[in-house]
């Protein structure tokens, strides 16, 4: 589907990470927001409060991360495109709807810029410590998605691409920025609306008798109705049956929560994202995520330098984790090396799919800056090793 | 004159989901009448029922959302105002109904319902209170009355409550009541003026828990005790609200306490963009929208 | 090199950031060049030295942070203690003349001052020092084009101000092509 | 005003009253519709229903004013009245 | 150190698992609980507002679950030990300051009664789904420790170990109960005072003048000051150096944080707790934790009946997660058997612990109930292959 | 009279942690003249100062905690009311005061300081509106005057603020007060009284934003603005606190609107306790415990 | 078979749960057994079908779930029709004689009934015909010696009520033995 | 009450008056203390400190009555007073 003209700033900008963000969530059609100002994802919001009365929607600074965080599920079922932006406190406060969204299976879009933690931590410095919460931060079992981007251009991008996927899928998407890129200003080019698809919401086709708003089509993701069409649908965040009624049993449980997992899951091949580059033939394939990509490859060209071969893989969408691929890579290669801005969080994934067939290296770093590119390297040498 | 239906069915079965009755709430609990009031109201506002929505936390007050035949959503606990509001600003033209606890509402939700009733979010909400935290059986509440046995407060509550009306009255809210559950008639109406008022209305039923509160502070039946507080409860339409702190099996006052006039949120975001954008200013919502 | 460094450094509120972005998107709008702008702020940065960091190439940028700069514009003196040490041995330093005293510059590092804060001044707003500023660092490195300098500051600036601010702009430009012609700049 | 002619048979104009359905099954014997009531019309039953509850029977069935009290207030919606089928009325 | 006897409840009694593990908390010498009451939990805090005015201690129920769980963090600051209580949805909102208690080091117990989820799902049944969320749940990185138990026996034993292990580490510990063993009543025996040990807060012996409040013994955990000593010390869930004050900087960041992670995992042989039962020897290794170890049981037997090798572990301590342990193991068995009420959650880290070197099969289970021992019975066989 | 030290340093030295100087707030922030107040205050009690703790949320002026040299908590947004319950009934011989934003206390901290109050829970709470969120920027707060622009209302606020005294008031605050930054001799005296008072009170103390509302709004330098709202307010002691709003640019009412009796928590907890327990009642806290 | 599992319905109100603490309190605490007490109830269990079930044993008890039940306690209509079917096919059932109206029992099945309401209502209080029930069981069992379930109700039930509950307790446990003297049922 | 002997030199008493002490290189040049001295004692001067801000000077020495409102109101801990010893006045 084209995307209504309307949000979209055609054009060549020079923008920052978090603005250009909300230039991708309005070229997607998202009208609604909520947040609550948080360092240093309040950029994004700033920019929606100046440009959503030009362009018909609204937005509204709520009370708390709480209240964002449910406000969006509440315009997403009255049929808007909605999205919450925060950062890593703000999102710990969001966690409890962030399960809500799962369960009920609402499309919507949380962003958050990471920052160091844990706690107040870093406020203005970046991270990427929050990857694991962002798969498990909920209580009880679900699956979502996560998208990582590494420039004002990806923040455009691929928000397109994160409004997509969950309305493609009826899930929450994590929208994992951090500081570096939400702070980092580089050029963005808006394209025009008509080179901009988006996914349509799946409505129902059927009447109001027939309609049950959890039975699943065959991929898994239920039709969706709006609100105030007449069709008098219940929802609930209680376990329930296609009807959308509670049914308070260990067979209800199994049936829904585990096709919640499965949408994604068995869906995966079609939500991955990933680059690679140079994997062919590799020693050593150098994986990462968001911000750290760009940092990483530096580190890689030291090592071709040196004459190592060394393979680069980088990871859009890191959960649901491609499994499948890094499966097949750790056939070829000798060894994995990851860096990440943390002690050690999806790089747990990665040595697990690995299953000793190579060996896997993290470069942890604790935030705060970037790796220094040497950090990297060393790993990679000690890899190839 | 009506002609008798050929097969008579419960006039309110058209409003409600009959697949899920029955109901779980306990013999004399007042919430099923408080939601037969409901029905009747809104057979009497002249509104498209196919927009009107409701919205619950968690409770058994929580469990009403699920019993309504109406776009419905029971969400998580003391967040159906922020969800409300959501549906309310994604869609103008719905009337969003919140449903819900005392516990919902002023403890865990307290934040919101100030603020909501503040910005004059454009919703009604309807407070059963019961006194206690029902659902997870029968703890002390921000609205249990002093001295009041609940499981959490086993040597009596020695915490002030909250006075609803009160707190909504002083954070701006432009329509409240109060009523008892028995107050059929006059509960009734002013469920009907509250969604009729444009902006952030608050009725409160009281319908102490009959099972839980009742029983453990030894006040008879829940027959008994709606009696008490329905006879002994003063009707006093336009009191302070500084005035209607509810004691433990002392007369209370009921009345309809605020009926004030206040632009609504989107009503002040249109005339402020307006003012400040003019011509460039894209209305979102209000009925230009959907005519 | 394809790829250029350069740190502006001041204190907060000196629109240090805005002439970051300036010449970025001078760069990259208007010169049809890359460049990446960074920032360091903080809450601790009320007041105190603030910096933006630009990458301007060529090509393509992906390691997006400055290591060495080859260039610093210095606003402040606070900004000259901390910064200048990581200026590249063969660089560039531009600084406000009234606000740095410098110490005797690294051998072969070239360095060149602009009473910034007094022509603008004279323009009758203090406020537009940062955009004497770029104007004087556009003559002295030459690698973004005046055109697109002017084009940048004009369509980054307030509204209504965009007279003033080109104003300070060739100012500066000025200031520093006739440095340059004294035969005391690089050309 | 309309006025009206003089009803040929003044005893059978009755006010207008109500039919009771109790739905027994649904009903958990609260009491509340036999004590509001303003006609004292209703009284709870020995009977058990299939929950153990002991559902009200209509104990006079020409005193219901079809007031409505007892379909408003029950918390079960176990029961509603129809207004009654004047046949003795004068106008239909 | 010998605990205050004031809470020790001691004889032989009825209990279900929630009262047992407030008995635990009062013998532990818990002073302190700030709860919001949830199901399936909230007979701990009942019992507690009711036993505490006889003991001397304080209840207070707060208005929601931030408030209980920060609450708590300035009880333990003023000198007391301190719980809360809650399941899911409730724990979602404590996600925040399960952080702020991270990065202050300071010691206190998460009491989670696990129930079905995602979102408000099952609130009366069984779950384990919430496992990976106490080691995620909040953002950044950090480390805890979480022990299930599986019995009201060691609701009340390993509630002394909890208390125990947060004093001794100053880490808040997340105690990881499910409905089953809440809300399942067996025989408790609560043993006379003089023989329950606790470990004594270890309150600095510095001057105030000489005392940092973060600088670490070399075990890594620094000793700690109650508030009103006079040491006039400051605290802030900002990045902060030894004497708590807030530094931005990636080098401090670095100096906090990797200790903060270090303090766990470098004592983690100190901090493990399981069981083995047959291990040596055994083609198949079946390994869980809380009540599905009661059920696993059964299926063991059964395979054992079928003349299967089949050996037994039981994790009381999940996290940190015996690496050590499972790498020994998987060099010696052919496979390994998770059942988890959750759709595979600690699984992964076994599963990458053991890289490679044996099979390792989930046996999933979505809650609401606990495994028929069939389930897990038939991926042993299938294990076993 | 003294001698003239031989060393003179500021009197208030010994109350600050002079090795984080300069503090992060910026010129012409009243933030810092609040807590100069504050320290005057802390002299002016007679209460030893060993026991007296300062938790903060965090803000600009959730700064506050890590400058003042006393026993002091840097917590989390919003949440420094409930830490402070936490420390205050862990240990009930601390006297416990909260100093925070406008942000921290009333939005995002909300129901904490509903049910604080209520509750009357035995703290001080101070908290400073600056009309906006400085620390992230200039958003619009739930304080911030209608049409005042802010980051995240760029178009002019139009949400009505809360007026913190009928706030705290309407939840049972028992000592309620509101003073601009500048009203030293005055916001110290409020200081004092509100230290000194069992129960929960709250010092309001105006200082808008001298360079995120100020220069956003252009209302001249922080100073203009600071004598602006000293010298335009009116000082009404014991106003209804119903008539305390502020109005953007607007002279505003200031003074101390309440000074009520009511049992504390601590004190509540324990006569209910004595009353259904008698004997078998291990009383904590109090003074009995500490004396 | 060394562990006994045993289920008790009826309806929320009744007190299920309490005589399945007593019963399991008198393995556990004065019969020196072991003993596991599991219980469903839920939200939607508010006046309709609950249970607990206890497993007691000689021995530690590991797997803890009653799966079929040996003996059943059976106090509703709604508890018999939907927990019968479980029953052990050489199960003992024991219903209150005026609930429960049984269909004709499985071949093997043991069916015994007290009018356990009557027998509490001749006693004053309705309620602790739960009280009754446990009485009964002790009786028609045996697998818990009386003096041990004499003590568990006396320590279970709230204080002030002993004397009625053991009186209870009595009559139930009477009324079992003389319908086992009458060779009516199991010794 | 103790009645004072009648001072010897009824000029050199002098009412008690504050010793200024302005740490320059803390104040941030609000101003405030400028504004709101009751005396008009400071005044900013046009110095920069090593922040670049322009801190108060004592413009009228002998002004200062003591009050010590400038202490009380800097925002940053800049500026206070000491009584100065009162060397000229007749009661040490
Ligand atoms: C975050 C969260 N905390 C706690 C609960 C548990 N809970 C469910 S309902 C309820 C209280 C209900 O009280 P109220 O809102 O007064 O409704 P009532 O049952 O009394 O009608 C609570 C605490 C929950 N579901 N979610
Ligand atoms: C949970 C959470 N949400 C948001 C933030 C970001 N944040 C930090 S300070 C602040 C607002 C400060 O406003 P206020 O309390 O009024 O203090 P001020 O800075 O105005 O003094 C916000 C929103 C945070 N740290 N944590
Ligand atoms: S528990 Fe109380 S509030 Fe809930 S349904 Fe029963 S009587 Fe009503
Ligand atoms: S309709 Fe009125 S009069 Fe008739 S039975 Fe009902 S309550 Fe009584
Ligand atoms: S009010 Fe309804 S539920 Fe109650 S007794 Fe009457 S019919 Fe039954
Ligand atoms: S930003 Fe505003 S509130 Fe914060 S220190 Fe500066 S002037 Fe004060
Ligand atoms: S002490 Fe008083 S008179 Fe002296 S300078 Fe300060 S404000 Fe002025
Ligand atoms: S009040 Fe303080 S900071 Fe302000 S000018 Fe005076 S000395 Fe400087
Ligand atoms: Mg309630
Ligand atoms: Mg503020």
């Amino acid at each position: 589907m084209k995307v209504d003209p309307k949000g979209v700033l055609t054009g060549s900008y020079f923008l920052d990470g978090d603005h250009a963000c909300c230039e991708g969530a309005l070229a997607a059609g998202c009208r609604f927001a909520a947040g609550y100002p948080i360092t240093p994802s309040t950029e994004v919001v700033e920019r929606f409060a100046e440009r959503i009365p030009l362009v018909g929607g609204i937005f509204i600074q709520m009370e708390d991360e709480l209240a964002s965080s449910i406000a969006i599920l509440g315009a997403s079922w009255a049929g808007l495109k909605s999205m919450t932006v925060t950062s890593g406190p703000g999102f710990s406060l969001m966690m409890e709807h962030i399960g809500l969204g799962a369960m009920l299976e609402t499309p919507c879009v949380f962003v958050n810029v990471q920052r160091g933690g844990p706690s107040t931590g870093l406020p203005t410095l970046p991270g990427q410590a929050d990857m694991m919460q962002a798969r498990w931060g909920s209580h009880g079992d679900y699956e979502l998605i996560s998208l990582c981007p590494n420039s004002p251009q990806e923040c455009f991008d691929f928000m397109i691409d994160a409004f997509n996927l969950s309305e493609r899928y009826r899930v929450p998407v994590m929208f994992m920025m951090d500081e570096c890129v939400g702070h980092m200003t580089e050029k963005v080019v808006i394209p025009p609306a008509d080179q901009i698809e988006v996914v349509p919401r799946r409505y129902t086709t059927l009447p109001p008798e027939e309609y049950l708003p959890f039975k699943p089509d065959p991929d898994l993701v239920p039709p969706m109705v709006k609100v105030g069409d007449g069709y008098r649908f219940h929802v609930t965040g209680l376990t329930h049956d296609e009807r959308g009624y509670p049914v308070m049993s260990a067979e209800c449980q199994e049936t829904l929560v585990h096709r919640l997992i499965d949408k994604i899951r068995r869906n995966a091949r079609d939500i991955w994202i990933y680059e690679e580059d140079q994997v062919d033939g590799a020693e050593v394939v150098v994986i990462s995520y968001g911000i750290t990509h760009r940092v990483a490859l530096r580190a890689v060209q030291m090592a071709r330098e040196k004459g190592l071969k060394v393979g680069m893989m980088r990871l859009i969408v890191v959960w649901p984790f491609p499994e499948e691929r890094i499966r097949q890579l750790a056939d070829k290669v000798k060894a994995f090396v990851m860096p990440e801005m943390n002690y050690g969080q999806v790089v747990l994934e990665l040595e697990r799919c690995v299953a000793g067939k190579a060996k896997v290296l993290l470069a942890p770093h604790g935030g705060g800056t970037v790796h220094k590119p040497e950090q990297i390297y060393e790993r990679i040498m000690e890899a190839a090793k | 004159m009506n002609k008798e239906r050929l097969k008579p069915e419960h006039p309110m079965e058209a409003l409600l989901r009959m697949d899920r009755m029955p109901h779980i709430w306990c013999p004399t609990c007042g919430i099923g009448t408080a939601v037969s009031c409901f029905i009747t109201a809104l057979e009497k506002i002249d509104y498209p029922l196919d927009k009107v929505v409701v919205v619950s936390g968690i409770g058994c007050t929580g469990r009403v959302a699920g019993y309504v035949k109406l776009d419905s959503f029971h969400t998580t606990h003391g967040r159906p105002i922020p969800f409300a509001t959501g549906l309310k600003l994604g869609n103008p033209e719905l009337k969003v109904v919140v449903f819900s606890g005392d516990g919902d509402i002023v403890a865990i939700g307290g934040n919101h319902f100030i603020h909501a009733a503040r910005r004059n979010i454009d919703i009604t909400v309807i407070c059963v209170n019961n006194f206690n935290y029902a659902m997870t059986g029968g703890q002390v509440a921000p609205t249990t009355p002093l001295t009041a046995l609940a499981t959490t407060s086993p040597y009596g509550c020695f915490e002030t409550p909250f006075s609803i009306p009160y707190l909504a009255d002083s954070c701006g809210a432009v329509y409240v009541a109060r009523w008892t559950a028995l107050h059929i008639r006059r509960l009734t109406k002013s469920m009907v003026e509250a969604l009729n008022k444009p902006g952030f209305s608050v009725v409160e039923v009281i319908c102490p828990c009959s099972t839980l509160y009742a029983r453990r502070n030894k006040l008879g039946t829940g027959l008994d005790l709606m009696k008490f507080y329905h006879e002994s409860s003063v009707i006093k339409h336009g009191a302070d609200t500084r005035e209607l702190d509810i004691e433990f099996q002392k007369p209370m006052v009921v009345g309809k306490f605020v009926d004030r006039e206040r632009p609504t949120f989107l009503e002040s975001w249109n005339a402020q963009m307006k003012k400040a954008l003019g011509e460039k200013f894209q209305p979102y919502g209000g009925s230009n929208e959907h005519d | 090199m394809s790829t250029t460094e350069l740190k502006i450094g001041g204190f907060g509120g000196q629109g240090v950031i805005l002439s970051g972005i300036i010449i970025g998107k001078a760069a990259t709008i208007f010169d049809n060049k890359s460049a990446t702008l960074t920032q360091s702020f903080g809450p601790e940065a009320r007041g105190s030295a603030c910096s933006a960091q630009v990458l301007i190439s060529d090509d393509q940028i992906l390691y997006p942070y400055v290591t060495v700069p080859d260039i610093m514009v210095v606003m402040s003196q606070e900004a000259y203690t901390k910064f200048e040490p990581e200026l590249d041995e063969n660089g560039l330093l531009l600084i406000e003349k009234d606000l740095v005293k410098p110490k005797k510059p690294r051998e072969k590092i070239k360095q060149f001052a602009i009473p910034a804060t007094r022509i603008a001044e004279e323009l009758g707003r203090k406020i537009v020092l940062n955009i004497v500023m770029v104007g004087f660092f556009t003559a002295m490195t030459g690698i973004i084009s005046a055109k697109a300098m002017r084009e940048a500051v004009k369509t980054t600036v307030p509204k209504g101000t965009e007279e003033l601010n080109l104003k300070a702009f060739d100012r500066g430009y000025e200031y520093g092509m006739n440095l340059k012609k004294k035969g005391k700049a690089p050309k | 005003m309309k006025l009206w002619r003089t009803p040929l048979d003044i005893d059978r104009l009755k006010i207008p009253h109500g039919e009771l359905h109790i739905i027994k099954d649904r009903c958990k014997g609260c009491g509340f519709c036999v004590e509001y009531c303003p006609r004292e019309v209703l009284e709870l039953s020995d009977e058990f229903n299939i929950k153990g509850y002991h559902p009200p029977y209509v104990k006079d069935e020409e005193g219901c004013a079809d007031c409505r009290l007892c379909e408003a207030i029950c918390p079960e919606f176990a029961i509603f009245v129809t207004t009654k089928e004047e046949v003795e009325s004068v106008e239909s």
